[in-house]
């Protein structure tokens, strides 16, 4: 591929997003997608059908629009099973967000399995998303928590992982790529080994499930965990993948209704996978919105989606080091790195960096990216970050270098 | 759907249903529940020479469409060899109701006596649901 | 009012719902609200234009984009504050649903309040929602279940409310308004007398916040729960009430970003209410959405909205009433009933009831309702029901009336 | 927001920070974080005859807006009786820095030294946030 040409035509993807299409000024520069991305229209327009031709609940109507709403959640379902390669849609569970999917597997499986004197091993690198459970769950029970460290160039070891694992170790979690440094960690390698030391891994897929390929059955993972708004699809909206088998065995997160099988006045009986997990009216249109956000996703072809990402980080990553003054994070190997960017202007806080980047219509985050630890060992209070997608092209890159220069220029360094 | 998912034949098993009833000591039997509605179902049965079945009752409560459903299900098995019975699918039940199209939602309400039929089986065998079985 | 007459237009008002608008072959009649509304175009637009013009992350955003999203989710919890008159949005709580909002509250201020030998007061009317919860809760900590019985009008007994409640009851947990008989319970009293006793309440005001004004300090009661898709709002956000003492001193319930404040290795300071409650990206469309609901509720007028729904159910009462063979439940008198009405046509299930409505395009639920123990208490494994809302008309109840005759000649009764 | 919220002002006191540093045996302190950006920001105080604030210094790291905003702060109550200082309001220290329209997110961090502020002299009077002060 030639140095700078894209898989991907960005500018006929923009059009399938209305936000881009929008009569402004200037043109907007997202490189935000990190946080949550962009939705196409057909997003958009699978939500707005659902409500203004089949808007009704699900699973307990006999009418025909309540059939139809039953039938496009359980299809959205099935999209996503198989986009991730689940073994059956039993295994996929609608939730809010990958915050509610680990909170669920802590707060289940986790009070049921961690027991005083056990450990959990997580990485330095986690999300605060995939750390505060399970500091929380540990205090609870007397278990320990452990640390994976991330070196200097923003990996792991795995030779750590080997020696951090033992008997009594009951759980691996970890992200599948940092929302901060971009680190992709070696997933499928990292979970053979905890699974050798016999403990079960919990995959925080949020940074990858929308941007490359995610196969459950390869990788192996016992759960995982994604966000429906960083992939294109609505907000409210996320998923929990677990084994069957280890769904079958765990207690219920929240009771209500739609979960049961029966309830008296003083027993109930559950439902069946997967909708023992899905207490109440669940988000049926963010549901079907996913549905429609995977199937565009499939439309444009996800190693394409990853090929297009990779040539705009290794073109904004060359572009961003070369400005003296500025310290980029994580490795540099773009092969190494989902399609994300830190870093810091010496002497200007993350704040302003993203402030003054504002004025120049250009979006990025700045702050502790829910990654305090992480900061910590960085040795920095916050980080700027540019995270791309789909949409992003070389421009949005050549805008993002000129806000930089103009950071530069206000506080005339 | 439409008016003639109830057709005659399913309005006469529903008014007249046959093999509704209890059995004494049955060989096999098992319940469960149609969680859209409540509605509860029994199966029993007693095998005779050469495992075949040689009666089968059903009982609970429910509606026109599960009610001829559990009726015509057991005269259908009725005689066969519980294997024979294991095997029996769906297609074959819907064909004989006349109601191929039931939507997802009723269908739940045509299928209940079909997996309380093999739930009794399985477990008879000592097996649990398998295949197939386990999406009724 | 002249008998027949509504307060609102519902011709008019059905010019803002597109579902009524779609071109089919019979119209569309609604007749299941108490399950789910439908949502407005106001509602839908709202969504879209966060989709189309802002769409982005909140509260941690500098930038412009973010900020309006910040905004317009904070506004929307300003909105709900002012709708129930909370004395602050720090009371109110995004969450997906009512049955979300109940959990919550049963596994943190639950979970550190009741004890062994402790009791939790329900009614016999509660949905599963707030049945299930209470159950685990009470089997987990040793405590005991009690229910208030609905007696043959479908009412409750305030001397067996004061009977039931001791010294041990730490929680009284009620509906409003029950979701199957429509009874309208004397809430504010029901409160004053639990509260006499010592025990705080959970107000289920699912069926009612929709319908009615509800005035949380007026009522005094100490959480509230009710759900955005029952009052013309999106799917996938509800609310949870609480008093900001109680909030206060309650741990949190889900972990990870925007809840906390700080984060260790080993430790997390909670950030401030109301945000110490919303781990993770939130439905933010939803919310939006939400706020839009109320706006349109509040420019048609709550009360005019129940009037109108007094008048139809009225109307609905006598017609169904009249029709041999036909048993209806709950009260008689339609100013103590929400705007619902559950029966059944003797000799004829309910599924087979509402698949034969449907043939008619009547929309109508069948089943139990999520509320199994009171389908016991009535001696019925189900009944069918039609639930209005500001857009029924009184052609929707003529139709189901006809709806009824076909249903008795299918069934040759 | 624009690019002009970078005034002189802003710069200069972010580059040349006034009180910044540590007291020995303050009579007062307290401490706060910026939940957006994890920005930590402490102040302490000295008092002086009839209650009046004799010495101020803050510490911490910040972005721009917030450090200036804890220089300008300072120097404003510097001398001023803890009761007025209590009283000091938002509007006034925004003014001061010269930046009304911050936007919801940045106002953070102008207000958290007065958040801060706040805190200490309340805790002094053995008194939580009360009024709008509950909602710095
Ligand atoms: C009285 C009552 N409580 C709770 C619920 C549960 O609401 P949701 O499914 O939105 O959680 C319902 C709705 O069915 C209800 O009618
Ligand atoms: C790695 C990682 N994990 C978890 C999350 C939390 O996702 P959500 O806010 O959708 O729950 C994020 C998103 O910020 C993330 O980047």
């Amino acid at each position: 591929m030639i140095k700078g040409s894209l898989t991907l035509d960005p500018k006929i993807i923009r059009q399938d997003f209305p936000i881009f299409q929008q009569a402004v000024a200037k043109p907007l520069v997202y490189l935000d997608s990190a946080a949550t991305s962009q939705r196409p229209s057909k997003v958009i327009d699978a939500e707005m059908e659902y409500y203004q031709k089949y808007n009704s609940n699900v699973h307990r109507g006999v009418y025909r629009i309540s059939v139809e709403a039953t039938e496009a959640y359980e299809r959205a379902r099935e999209k996503v099973a198989r986009f991730i390669n689940a073994r059956s849609p039993k295994e996929i569970i609608f939730v809010r967000s990958t915050t509610e999917a680990i909170n669920l597997i802590s707060q289940t499986w986790g009070r049921t399995n961690i027991q005083t004197g056990d450990n959990v091993l997580l990485t330095e690198m986690e999300h605060h998303s995939n750390i505060v459970p399970w500091m929380m769950l540990c205090k609870e029970k007397g278990a320990s928590l452990r640390y994976l460290e991330v070196d200097d160039d923003g990996f792991l070891s795995l030779d750590q992982l080997d020696s951090s694992l033992d008997n009594r170790s009951k759980l691996l979690a970890f992200t599948h790529a940092s929302n901060v440094l971009g680190t992709i960690n070696p997933a499928k390698e990292m979970i053979r080994r905890a699974h050798d030391k016999g403990a079960l891994v919990v995959l925080d897929s949020a940074q990858t499930t929308p941007h490359m390929t995610t196969d459950v059955r390869d990788l192996d993972c016992d759960f995982m965990a994604f966000s429906g708004h960083k992939m294109l699809g609505p907000t409210g909206i996320g998923i929990l993948y677990a084994r069957e088998e280890i769904l079958d065995r765990m207690e219920p997160f929240l009771y209500g209704g739609d979960m049961i099988k029966e309830v008296h006045k003083d027993s109930a009986r559950w439902n069946d996978l997967p909708w023992k997990f899905e207490a109440g009216t669940p988000n049926i249109a963010g549901a079907i919105g996913l549905g429609a956000a995977i199937d565009y996703i499939n439309g444009l072809g996800i190693d394409q989606i990853r090929a297009h990402e990779r040539a705009i980080t290794s073109r904004a990553l060359d572009m961003v080091q070369s400005i003296p003054g500025i310290t980029v994070y994580g490795p540099k190997d773009p092969d190494k790195r989902a399609g994300l960017i830190s870093f810091n202007i010496k002497g200007v806080h993350a704040h302003d960096t993203a402030s003054i980047l504002d004025t120049h219509n250009v979006c990025i985050r700045a702050g502790h990216h829910c990654a305090q630890p992480l900061m910590e060992k960085l040795g920095v209070p916050a980080t700027t970050r540019a995270s791309f997608y789909v949409y992003n092209n070389n421009e949005d890159i050549d805008m993002l270098i000129h806000g930089i220069e103009a950071v530069k220029g206000v506080f005339k360094l | 759907m439409s008016e003639d998912l109830y057709k005659e034949i399913i309005l006469d098993y529903y008014k007249n249903p046959r093999n509704y009833g209890t059995l004494e000591n049955p060989d096999m039997k098992a319940m469960d529940t149609n969680p859209l509605c409540g509605d509860e179902l029994e199966m029993q049965i007693k095998l005779g020479e050469s495992d075949k079945i040689a009666d089968i009752r059903f009982n609970g409560k429910g509606c026109a469409i599960s009610m001829a459903s559990a009726s015509i299900l057991t005269e259908m098995v009725q005689g066969k060899k519980i294997e024979d019975a294991r095997q029996f699918n769906k297609e074959e039940l819907l064909g004989a109701m006349g109601t191929p199209n039931l939507g997802p939602v009723r269908i739940k309400c045509a299928l209940l006596p079909l997996k309380v039929l093999k739930l009794a089986i399985y477990s008879h065998l000592g097996k649990v649901l398998e295949g197939d079985d386990r999406n009724l």
